[in-house]
């Protein structure tokens, strides 16, 4: 029987990566990612899960790292967003966010790329609805949606 | 936060102030105890683990007795301190008799400060509600025994 | 497209000033570090040996600090060190107060000293090897309290029955009257007098995404202090931390990248920041905060709370307005802090956008066990521009007057402007009349009857609202000394260099603090038409550094006032780098100067576009290559130029002058559909229409409006700091503090029209902070729906969907507030 | 934002779980956490240990009973639920509930057991199960139990799973030809949390109607249900439903007086009602 721990090794693959490391059990995703492996584009930006900043994806769903214990990601393939332009060459998504303004302070904007990036996985061309309930996770407290909801559908028409 | 009520306790007045009264009985009612200590007749100390199902609330209870007019009346004030949320809490009872029976008229006015004041709102309410049902509940059960015990 | 831009009708360009890049939208030089995860924020930054830092914070509103006992924190491994109240009382002083008595007296420390004032109040500090372990440590952290008393409302506090500073010895932090032109007469001519008995305009902030926080180092060699942070103000605040400190100004080097949002509510971090300084130097390793959500919302910076009290208004027969009084009392929580600032601010917009020239307010701020409030986006003119419009729409409703004409009959017209405000502030320009047809316009006001039946059918009360706000930007400071005649702050200046390197990159330096507002893409823009080269070769460097930037004792950002004195001081800079490239080229092609013009980054002949030196070429001959430049030209090609603009000073005994210098303004009108059952209010239609002069980069403006627009849906239907009666925040997190995510976005029109600024550099105003016109717009709305419904008036700035249950079921009870006597 | 110390055990069979829950006291299951792990954050509580049901996937399945019951696997998300063709033929209003949860990111990690177990009264599912009548299944080192959705939940965060026991699977009866589903109420925002609202399932001219956000555990409006007796003309629903807020004890917090709560529980039983026996009309739910 696998006996409780406060503290384990974790394998985990992040953006292609693979890294293995003793984690304390206590350690949000969230942290372990910022900290830990100093990839500092996942924000945190409130302490009851709501806000979405902290939005990654993990195999292939996107999800809050605040609400996930970093011991929870062992054997998880995780992509932030740092491994949507892994090359340099902006994404779709990432352009159009750009193009129509969608980010002012940018500190949300990691996490609605990730989840507006998961939504255009599984939904290429999403209504502007569709858009606002995929994003419904994310708070913005910058653009008010518009040019964000934009950035989206726009993306989805090009692809 | 108020909550108030009226309770009929099928036992004569006396041995319901008994119980009331008498702070190893009133242990026995609130949910929780992990250990009881008194201090003198006036004040006593409970560490209690308050069951909120996703792991207990812990706190340490200091209660003090503030008046009594026996047999009908008595109010206490309760303290308790825990990690993230303070208890504050005053309660009073009025013993009446209706017949072989006894009526309580009791009041709780419950104030929780701190994160847990401040973040449960929505579920404090229900959850004093409830463990408030479950004491008069537990001093029904008391009052049986005492009056089982007396006669 | 969720955006309708305003049909080409709707949109004006009343501009006949030259664009270049200037008027274009530019897409954004900030945005591709920014999606890609690479942007650099405060909480990004580690040293080596950090420690971080975990506040002790008080879970009563009001009590005494019997004890604090650190014995078993510092015992837990891994724990660096603590301090407490006690230390910060010996070794800084109380922040600088700026009113007079009896506020003046107040002592606000960095931590509480002796007495905690409201909920989350920090009374100590642990720093630890980890965050983890820092929080552990202060759980441990002993603290015994004696509660006292406690006083969450306004009109109680005034009672001083309950005193939080009993230095003060009362709870009033400031008290004055204002009386401009003479509103006893106007009401005794008056044909109608309205008189409202109290409204209340609610808390709420901005609640930027990222939380406030600094990492601050100590270099024990120097005795400087470098804090890399989000402060959106550090000019400012280096005046309250440094005599705090017992240092210099220059001891204290604050370093800014990218900030998460800031609204205003990154200008009272002092008290954190002061003692991260001495744990920094008390411990000789940096040191580390991050403010939660929580923190944010218990404890860090709350709007202005603002009972209105005892209106009363002036209006003729015709629904001209003649004037008002009010007694406004504003409540600022447990410490002054920016305050009493927020008793003048509002002055700058004394008259809202209409015409009335005669008002009395009888202004008083208090203290109350409540969190301490800090700047917010409209700050205190939001305030005063909802009662404005309140009262429009309540003169409306009870003289059954059409709430559209009321406002275009009293509006400041257009042919009026320059207008001076009867307080002597100057409205520079704008059609507010024009910009509401273009409102209505947008939501399609000439079908708001047939639209109302339709709901009315399926059980929805239905209604139109218009919100008239105005923005105003460019502070001067000198409106201070309408409160204190003693203060010695007046006028206003932001700084910038703008300098040609070797080879050749053109790089700006700004003393602002931006927060997304894309400080780095208009500037490039304004110098790359100034200096003959394209956005892309001008280098902006990121945020803000008060070593390596150039700043000014006003630098920050805040107040709608880049395009004015940010961009100002860039043009400035920029013009003076361009004469001198001018001059060096007319010595390097021996023509006189006005042969020589900049272009396509290059020096070139006039007259002949193929003799022209490479901006690299005029960087290198300055920078390497100068021997043979003539001994009395002495090019430096590094310039610093101070925006100053010009306010004059203020008449102390009137308590007037010009606090301000640009208006922009903001005209909102939308449709609400009310569930008659319910009352849940829905947004069905809305439009802002914006006129902030030229518009530097109008996608921006745009998105500015957008966010204002949600910040003021946010606080009308959903967003409030509610306290009950112990002093406990209710809505201390996302859950219940619920700010609009994009499903409770309605779809925003936008219109624009274009009325230059005639007193800002680049005929552009300052905008932004939007006036709350979203809050003005909705509660009008509400009002006009409830109208059949036994026409409750909207007597709060907070309507959420129980409020609106409430008016609904009892109309009666809103509307013993308000009362008429006519002739 | 920051957890105490926790132990945390990720066991690979649900014997293995069992054991672990019954050997240490003050051991919690961690299903999806989007609850626990945000309470645990404030530090509000504080499990001891951590058994983690990630890995065990016989609890991530969605199938029918042998007497044709949804067998919903504790562990199923509710992202998983609301795209399963299984739901969406045998009882497709968990799907339209679950569709309203939270967020996209709390549906792709929350599972329906976290959900019904945590009990928050602004929770979806608890009022949901009861009006459907759903069963629990509960597992022990001493074996199995089944408990009906009137007796399952019993406080906040509080249920009939108790310590030592696991709760392993929701079965939910299958959808009657003539039957009808509906849920009603008010959020805090668009899809936000509930203020308060009702759910209403019609089948066989009966109705059951459980309300939430009105009390520690849903509550069964037995009187209107009563009162109704198969006629679901809006008259006959509006006059079964008149005085059931009196008859509620709700909390009063910033969102919601006591009194807008029982009068928002009236009008959402009569809305879900007359909804849900709309759609038996319709041989839609």
């Amino acid at each position: 029987m696998s006996e409780p721990t406060s503290s384990r090794a974790v394998s985990v693959e992040v953006n292609g990566e693979t890294y293995e490391l003793e984690v304390p059990a206590r350690r949000l995703l969230v942290h372990f990612l910022r900290d830990d492996l100093g990839l500092t584009g996942t924000h945190v930006g409130c302490d009851t899960g709501n806000c979405g900043a902290c939005t990654v994806h993990l195999d292939g769903l996107a999800i809050k790292s605040c609400m996930m214990l970093a011991v929870q990601a062992d054997g998880a393939r995780l992509t932030t967003v740092e491994g949507l332009a892994a090359d340099g060459e902006l994404t779709a998504l990432q352009q159009s966010f750009s193009d129509h303004h969608a980010l002012q302070c940018g500190y949300c904007t990691p996490g609605m790329l990730m989840s507006a990036t998961a939504l255009l996985a599984q939904n290429p061309h999403p209504s502007e609805d569709e858009v606002r309930v995929a994003l419904q996770g994310n708070i913005c407290r910058c653009t008010g949606y518009v040019n964000i909801v934009d950035a989206v559908v726009a993306a989805g028409e090009t692809r | 936060m108020r909550v108030e009520g009226t309770k009929e306790l099928d036992a004569p007045r006396a041995v319901v102030w008994t119980v009331l009264n008498d702070p190893a009985q009133m242990a026995a009612l609130m949910p929780g105890v992990e250990s009881f200590q008194v201090s003198d007749e006036r004040h006593w100390q409970a560490k209690v683990k308050i069951p909120l199902g996703l792991g207990g609330l812990k706190m340490t209870i200091d209660f003090e007795k503030l008046e009594e007019t026996p047999p009908e009346f008595a109010s206490l004030q309760a303290k308790g301190t825990g990690v993230g949320a303070l208890l504050n809490m005053t309660t009073e009872f009025r013993l009446s008799e209706a017949g072989e029976k006894t009526s309580m008229a009791w009041a709780a006015d419950v104030r929780i400060a701190g994160p847990v004041g401040s973040m449960g709102q929505r579920v404090l309410q229900p959850i004093v509600n409830q463990q408030v049902g479950n004491v008069l509940g537990a001093l029904d059960a008391q009052v049986q025994k005492a009056k089982a015990a007396g006669s | 497209m969720t955006t309708t831009t305003a049909p080409t009708t709707a949109t004006e360009q009343a501009t006949t000033l030259q664009k270049g890049y200037v008027g274009q939208s530019v897409p954004r030089k900030e945005d591709r570090r920014l999606v890609q995860g690479q942007g650099t924020f405060f909480d990004d930054v580690r040293r080596h040996g950090m420690g971080y830092v975990h506040f002790v914070r008080s879970p009563y509103a009001h009590a005494r600090i019997v004890s604090i006992d650190v014995s078993e924190a510092l015992a837990l491994e891994g724990v660096y060190g603590t301090i407490t109240g006690d230390e910060v009382a010996i070794h800084t002083d109380p922040f600088f107060e700026m009113s007079v008595e009896p506020g003046s007296r107040i002592k606000d420390y960095a931590l509480a000293v002796g007495k905690v004032r409201h909920m989350g109040e920090p009374v100590a500090a642990v720093c630890a090897a980890t965050r983890e372990l820092a929080r552990d440590a202060a759980d441990l952290v002993q603290v015994e309290y004696e509660p006292l008393d406690v006083v969450v409302d306004g009109e109680e506090a005034l009672k001083d029955e309950v005193v939080l500073h009993d230095d003060a010895g009362s709870n009033v932090v400031w008290q004055g009257v204002f009386d401009w032109g003479d509103v006893d007469q106007a009401l005794a001519e008056a044909d109608h007098v309205v008189k409202i008995k109290k409204l209340h305009f609610h808390r709420f902030s901005s609640t930027p995404l990222e939380c406030a926080g600094a990492l601050v180092e100590y270099d024990k060699g120097t005795g400087e202090w470098t804090i890399h942070c989000n402060h959106q103000m550090p000019g400012v605040g280096a005046i309250w931390m440094a005599p705090a400190l017992r240092t210099g100004i220059d001891r204290l080097r604050f370093v800014t990248q990218d900030i998460g949002g800031a609204f205003g509510n990154k200008i009272c971090l002092h008290p954190q920041f002061v003692v991260l300084c001495l744990l920094a130097r008390k411990l000789g390793r940096p040191v580390q905060w991050t403010e939660w959500r929580t923190d944010q919302h218990t404890a860090n910076a709350h709007g202005n709370e603002r009972t209105f009290l005892d209106v009363e208004v002036a209006v003729r027969s015709d629904g001209t307005m003649t004037g008002f009084k009010v007694k406004a009392l504003d409540d600022c929580g447990a410490f002054p802090r920016y305050e009493p600032l927020g008793c003048i601010i509002w002055a700058q917009v004394t008259p809202g956008c209409y015409a009335w020239r005669n008002i009395r307010v009888d202004f008083t701020q208090v203290c109350t066990n409540k969190s301490p409030v800090s700047p917010n986006r409209g700050y205190s003119r939001m305030q005063h521009l909802w009662l404005t419009e309140r009262i429009v729409d309540i003169v409306a409703a009870e003289l059954g007057l059409d709430p559209v004409e009321v406002r275009k009959k009293n509006y400041v017209k257009a042919e009026q402007m320059p207008y001076e405000t009867p307080n002597g502030c100057v409205y520079d320009s704008g059609d507010y009349a024009r910009c509401l047809d273009l409102a209505l316009e947008l939501i399609g006001h000439d079908t708001i009857e047939e639209r109302r039946a339709e709901a009315k059918g399926r059980g929805k009360l239905l209604g139109l609202g218009i919100g008239s706000t105005l923005d105003s930007g460019t502070n001067n400071f000198g409106q201070s000394q309408l409160l204190n005649p003693e203060l010695q702050f007046s006028g206003n200046n932001e700084a910038a260099t703008v300098k040609l390197d070797i080879f050749g990159e053109v790089v700006v330096t700004l003393g602002t603090v931006p927060q997304g507002q894309g400080h780095e893409t208009t500037a490039a823009q304004v110098v790359a038409d100034i200096i003959g080269c394209t956005p892309d070769q001008v280098n902006v460097r990121r945020g803000h550094d008060t070593w390596f930037n150039s700043s000014a004792g006003f630098s920050g950002t805040y107040a709608s006032q880049f395009a004015f004195t940010g961009l100002g001081a860039v043009k400035g800079a920029a013009e003076l780098l361009r004469d001198e490239m001018i001059k060096l080229a007319s010595i390097v092609f021996g023509v006189p100067e006005d042969a020589v013009e900049l272009a396509d980054a290059q020096a070139r002949l006039k007259e002949n576009h193929e003799a022209a030196i490479p901006f690299m070429g005029l960087g290198a001959i300055v920078n390497a290559n100068n021997a043979f430049l003539p001994p009395d030209f002495n090019p430096t090609l590094n310039h610093r130029y101070v925006c100053r603009p010009i306010f004059g000073v203020v008449d102390k005994e009137a308590k007037k002058g010009k606090l301000t210098l640009t208006y922009a303004t903001q005209i909102h009108a939308c449709v609400v559909e009310i569930d008659e059952e319910t009352g849940e209010v829905e947004i069905v239609d809305y439009a802002a229409v914006d006129d902030c002069g030229i518009r530097i980069n109008p996608q921006i403006v745009e998105g500015q409006v957008h966010g204002a627009t949600a910040h003021a849906i946010g606080a009308v239907l959903h967003e409030t700091f509610a306290y009950d009666e112990d002093g406990t925040l209710l809505t201390s997190n996302f859950y219940d503090y619920h700010v609009p995510h994009a499903l409770d976005m309605p779809t925003l029109k936008t219109g624009a029209i274009e009325s230059p600024s005639p007193v800002a550099p680049l005929g552009a105003k300052g905008m932004g902070e939007g006036g709350g016109g979203g809050i003005h717009c909705v509660c009008s709305a509400i009002q006009d729906a409830l109208r059949p419904a036994g026409g409750a008036i909207v007597y709060d700035s907070h309507n959420p969907n129980h409020r609106v249950w409430e008016m609904l079921r009892d109309p009666e009870a809103t509307r013993a507030n308000v009362e008429v006597v006519s002739k | 934002m920051l957890l105490r110390e926790v132990e945390y055990a990720c066991p690979d069979t649900v014997e293995e779980a069992i054991d672990l829950l019954a050997a240490n006291d003050g051991a919690r299951a961690l299903a999806g956490g989007q609850t626990l792990i945000n309470v645990m954050k404030a530090r509000a509580a504080a499990p001891e240990v951590l058994v983690d049901l990630g890995r065990l996937a016989e609890l991530r399945t969605i199938g029918f009973s042998s007497d044709g019951m949804l067998e919903l696997g504790t562990m199923v998300t509710t992202a998983q639920l609301v795209a399963s063709s299984e739901v969406d033929v045998a009882r497709p209003v968990l799907a339209e509930v679950g569709a309203t949860i939270a967020d996209q990111q709390v549906r792709n990690r929350g599972t329906i057991g976290g959900n019904v177990c945590v009990n928050d009264p602004t929770n979806h599912f608890p009022p949901l199960l009861v009006a459907l009548a759903a069963t629990f299944t509960i597992r022990s080192a001493s074996g199995e139990r089944v408990v009906p959705a009137d007796e399952f939940f019993l406080g906040v965060y509080l249920t009939a799973v108790g310590p030592g026991e696991l709760l392993t699977k929701v079965s939910v009866p299958t959808r009657k030809p003539d039957s009808g589903d509906a849920i009603a109420g008010v959020t805090i925002g668009r899809h936000g949390t509930y203020i308060a609202n009702a759910t209403a399932s019609v089948a066989d001219g009966g109705v059951r109607v459980a309300l939430g956000c009105v009390d520690a555990v849903p509550v069964r409006a037995t009187a209107m249900e009563a009162a109704l007796d198969g006629d679901f003309s809006e008259s006959a629903v509006r006059a079964a439903a008149e005085g059931l807020g009196a008859t509620l004890d709700p909390p009063s917090d910033v969102h919601a007086s006591a009194d807008y709560r029982r009068h928002l529980a009236e009008v959402s039983a009569v809305r879900a009602v007359l909804q849900a026996a709309e759609r038996a009309k319709a041989g839609v739910t």
